[in-house]
């Protein structure tokens, strides 16, 4: 046990968890006003919900022995896991409990990144019962098979430092099976439906940014070189994948925005995840530089294709990922075996492997659990609901209240 | 020369513009205004306490035109604006002496 | 008595509000309005997505005034508003029957 | 017709609104306005330096009726509306030549 | 002296500041817009009375050694403060300086919670003499039973691991007890008045959130097991509630609201910070399932007894603070002597004097300098200044400024 | 290598990271709405660019060898810098990267300071010219001579614990230099131009003042007494200054008010910060007290000189870190040679030679800068793009969306 380490791994651990209100205004400052508050709501109840499913069975699933494709109960409840074994060649350095929570920050933020692909539309019953199933049945096997050392793999020597796979490929596919489900929102896309008010997307992009310190340099469990150099190359990263983007979007459409400038950063951090302990922050230089140009080209794709991306989570985070992932395999340092160390295209081969299994194994059963909710709880709203907002029809409220006037009474 | 008011839904505005774009009016001024009418309000809730709100968000569309034109503009607004919904609101006319344009100092038609 | 209504540019609001209060003018009330006309709106752009927007924030100016000093008013907004570039904006006429002071239930030109 | 339009301070709208339910009108338009007056505005002051604010809040309320009520309507609003404050507002009627009900195509009284 | 130690104390030293802040939010998106600044700064004003006063006396009267009932002026000015001896039993791993910033900021925000009760109508000169009277009469003798080896609470084996009774039973007395003496707000509760912006509420939920591991498991004074497991029991019971609070909303008013969710996860953060360090994450999962139920149904008492407490601060932090002080006589690990660890009812016992010696000292105190204040400077500003808002009667300014329109014109 | 100072550095760096996003809302709440994403835009894009010019050339220019006037480009793209040595006299007890991201979130938000002077008016392509290029002619260069061992200030023994000449002084003057280049707003100050929205400033002051311990009490470099002492002391200042501020103004207005707290807590930062780890909380209280008076005071002066200091950058960085430079030759610990720790006037002489140094260094470099950029790109918009404001003319982009009905149509 290290008190250094610890007290890396748990500052971490709250930084990842600030997270998700970071990702729940980034997300609302881009919605239309009447469906703010159910954006934040989305976001938050990940909170709720999967802090209580991780205790229960959530990191057993991803973190007990069990087979390479899953792990088991063993762990359920949390019960005396504090001399628990997870089976990782160099003991763990920090409590138990502190290694359970960190994973558990990951867990809650992944599903909600989904909720940028839907919004507007989605219905909150709906969402309730997704994002249950699909922490259990998809979060926690695919975090099990890269994170856990039992995992298949993980056995096979892919690499994902901080999530790449795990968090923003899984995220991104199911992104996309879900809007394809629900479909587009109504008026979309010949009604324009600009941010209603950008500001939340800033400052939920500077939580991103400071968080995500925690989310790549914490992956490396512990107060030391490789935390360091998560850390550089994290922030090398969203600061190229930043000035990319801004200067695709200028040549493009004449103004480099602030939109584009946060959101080029969010698309560097998320390629970066997989690399960061991995990488050097020149490697990190070029994979934020290709990341954003990448995706601000793929935003483009959803009108071209006529799906309606709301806020473009696939473009991002599943085109993000995927690119990290992949160029894992050529920008690795030589003791990991990428292409430039010399270490040849081994290592592209198994972070395609990853990619391919991820993509089809989330993608197949965020589909099955979409159809069943949708069919039974339903997951999208009404059209009256949508027109009138998703704040006043799914939870009553109003995020902005009506002019200063008394135009309220109250009844019960 | 008339004044025509209309008190219409927020999403129609779009559909009410073109309408008239289409008549050939070469302006207007729209604001956002509150509602209280046939059409409820809404219920809104605060931990546990309810609270009803009368008020329906609507937008007021103003036309000054000569008036031969006002009875057309009456009806292109009344087709566009119509969901045949409780709440599609109302247009009414009222005489307006005469307008200037700020710019020229042009005065009637001219103005317009 | 008359109702004079003026849309001019939201910076010229205070150059309004003196040139009426030189005139004597006692009381004036103002709004936010959005405008359609010559003058053109703009474009936003959000993820490489362009978007126009047609209307142009405005100022509404609404005088309640006796009717002689009506056409002064008129001609003071319109020297005060003017920038000579397009959007400067209109004003107009139209008869109010009467008006009460609220507070006092006074009528007519005592109530201004 | 009539259109009765009141200027009124912001916290009375619900009593305004209440009044005119009592005689039965079934509708009204709301918004939110800038009032200048013999009601004083205020100070604000950002890191020692001062500023006044000439305009106050207010609600302009428009509702428009048959003639036989226009002058129910003006008593009720004054009624309800009043603090015997500087600042209560006006209420003035102007003439209304037709209203349409979009919802149905109604005229005049039929349209209310 | 552990790096380790010092490092995970000083960044939850910063992350307790970091909640003042998320508490005005949290509040200020309740109130009326015109309320707005008021509210910021009653909380803001906070962070700079209190952290004055405890350098000079603050501090010393919470843990100089003095008697069971108050320390004394020895560490007054915290002057040559490196090696002094506060009496714990196990010396600290951590500068002197470090453990006076933490306590310092359990000082600042202990009263700030006040501020919810009282919204829309203090009188900003009466909140400034009474926090600072407060803070010296009332908190630094609470904090010293309860904190200080020397305080009798704490000799006498009661349990609060890092606040329920010198923190949340604490402020929720008090303001109870202030607003018995300013009344309610003019047109409560026939008048309604809806918050005027939720996301400011919300962004403050994810700041109290996050801040509030720095909280508990910042009181474990060290980066250790007791550590990890105070920060994974604090989020699963932050969760819990979230969840138990929803549900009965919903069943209560057909709606699950995004203000239910947030006040939910606080007042789960409550209920668990007397417990934090002490309980394992099931029985924090209990905790905060019975927390969510049972502040969201107090929440209804004001209308029952017409006191208007604004924002529901009896009702988070006064029952709050007293379910989980309770509560953590039952679910108490063996080693503690929990009920259900086997240890019988002797702790339940402490815990209940603890929790009545609290209420009654902070309760005839708190009564006694309010009605001082009251009589003297005055605690409730005039009519006149209700109606225009606190922004413009206390501090001449306005949250959002008037219209795009050039309506102002400089004068000095 | 200590995993303690590791945790604690790299947490430091994350919330100095934190600190530009919390100064780009904590001016952005004070412009005219109409150019609020203009002015987080500067402030983000500055970790952007910023960052990566930091890996290139920034980091080795300051602390490469080189001569005591600027480092050289040894350490230029961050190559095998692992072991490399900085010349500290006692080793650096962190990894080497971890240095180099702490001293980037310097170099970062330092630039951005100056965007509070030129507000309402910069013209974006002037500001990326402007900003790389100062960042390496004149942030780097400063900061080797006081941050790094070769640096000719450090060797005088001239002191600065977070950066005082480095950081406020060096961005103050570069403020003053800006605005005298590119003259007022339109229209000031005859007309008022009242902040838009003071809810993000006050939000940004919560996150400066989160951040701020990371700037100062991570200067320590580790987790030790320093640590803890610069970590009291930072937030003593502030606290002094919000109440010291608040007192001048509530004499000479009338009103103690929102803002003046925001802006005195941030004034006690500054001054404080060259401070932090060489002075006691009592000195401290002392620097904050006079650091709250003199900016007060300064932010009159513009006023009376007719100099658009749009956000009084000057009034509360430049004098605010000269006041905290100079103070310190008198209130440092007798370990550092203070005047009252009896170490007589000469440590005051190297303060007043290195603010001195700085002033003159970075006023000319900047002007020189600033005419250039002027000339070619242009540092101020068009009159009518300033009328129509920043957000809409830079970056086609509006903060807050015109009402709810939909006023837009998709075209490309
Ligand atoms: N008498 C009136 N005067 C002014 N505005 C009215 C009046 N009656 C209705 N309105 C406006 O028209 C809107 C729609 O009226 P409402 O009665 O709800 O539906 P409908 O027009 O379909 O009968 C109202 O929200 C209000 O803004
Ligand atoms: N026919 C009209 N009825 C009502 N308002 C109008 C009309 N025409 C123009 N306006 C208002 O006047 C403003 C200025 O008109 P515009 O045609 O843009 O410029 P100009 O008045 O200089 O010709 C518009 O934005 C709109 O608010
Ligand atoms: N001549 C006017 N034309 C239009 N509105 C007016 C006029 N005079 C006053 N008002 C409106 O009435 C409001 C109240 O008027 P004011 O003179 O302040 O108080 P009072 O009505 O009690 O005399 C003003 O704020 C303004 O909105």
């Amino acid at each position: 046990m290290d008190t250094g380490d610890t007290a890396w791994v748990l500052a971490s651990c709250a930084l990842v968890l600030f997270m998700t209100p970071g990702l729940a205004f980034f997300y609302g400052g881009m919605v239309r006003s009447k469906n703010l508050l159910a954006m934040l709501m989305q976001n938050f109840f990940a909170m709720g919900l999967i802090s209580v499913i991780w205790v229960l069975v959530g990191f057993s699933l991803a973190f007990g022995p069990g087979s390479g494709l899953v792990g088991d109960l063993s762990f359920g409840g949390l019960a005396d896991i504090a001399n628990a074994d997870f089976g990782f060649a160099s003991p763990l350095t920090i409590p138990a409990l502190a290694f359970v929570a960190f994973q558990m920050m990951f867990a809650i933020i992944t599903p909600a990144l989904i909720t940028g692909a839907t919004a507007d539309r989605l219905k909150f019953g709906g969402w309730v019962a997704f994002l249950g199933l699909w922490s259990v049945l998809v979060y926690s096997p695919v975090a099990h098979w890269v994170f856990s050392p039992h995992g298949w793999l993980f056995k096979r020597g892919a690499l994902d430092f901080a999530g790449g796979t795990v968090v923003h490929i899984n995220a991104g596919i199911a992104a996309l099976v879900l809007i394809l489900v629900i479909g587009k929102r109504k008026g979309w896309p010949k009604e324009a439906m600009p941010p209603h008010a950008l500001p939340w997307t800033l400052i939920g992009t500077g939580i991103l940014w400071f968080g995500w310190f925690g989310f790549n340099a914490g992956s490396a469990l512990g107060a030391n070189a490789t935390a360091a150099t998560a850390f550089m190359t994290t922030n090398t990263a969203a600061a190229a994948a930043m000035l990319s983007w801004l200067a695709v979007e200028k040549l493009k459409s004449g103004h480099a925005t602030t939109l584009g400038g946060a959101s080029g950063a969010v698309a560097g951090l998320v390629a970066i995840t997989p690399c960061a302990g991995f990488v050097n922050p020149m490697a990190a230089l070029a994979i934020g530089l290709i990341a954003g140009v990448l995706c601000f080209l793929a935003c483009q794709l959803k009108f071209k294709f006529g799906f309606d991306d709301s806020l473009d989570v696939i473009a991002v985070h599943l085109v993000g990922g995927i690119t990290g992932s992949i160029l894992l395999g050529v920008f690795a340092n030589e003791a990991f075996g990428g292409l430039i160390g010399g270490g040849g295209s081994s290592l592209l081969g198994k972070q395609a492997l990853a990619v391919g299994a991820t993509i089809v194994y989330s993608g197949v059963v965020s589909f099955i659990l979409a159809k069943i909710v949708d069919k039974t709880i339903g997951l999208r709203v009404a059209e009256d609901d949508e027109a009138s907002g998703l704040d006043l029809s799914q939870h009553a409220e109003s995020a902005y209240a009506a002019g200063e006037f008394g135009s309220m009474g109250r009844v019960g | 020369m008339k004044l025509v008011t209309a008190i219409i839904k927020p999403f129609k505005v779009d559909d009410v513009k073109e309408a008239l774009r289409a008549l050939g009016v070469q302006g207007m001024t729209v604001s956002e205004v509150q509602g209280f009418g046939r059409q409820r309000g809404h219920t809104e809730v605060y931990r546990g306490a309810e609270y009803t709100v009368d008020f329906v968000p609507k937008v007021k569309v103003e036309v000054v035109t000569d008036d031969a034109d006002a009875a057309g503009i009456v009806d292109a607004i009344v087709n566009a604006a119509r969901t045949d919904k409780i709440g599609d609101g109302k247009v009414w006319l009222t005489t307006v002496e005469n307008i200037v344009r700020i710019r020229t100092g042009e005065m009637g038609h001219d103005a317009l």
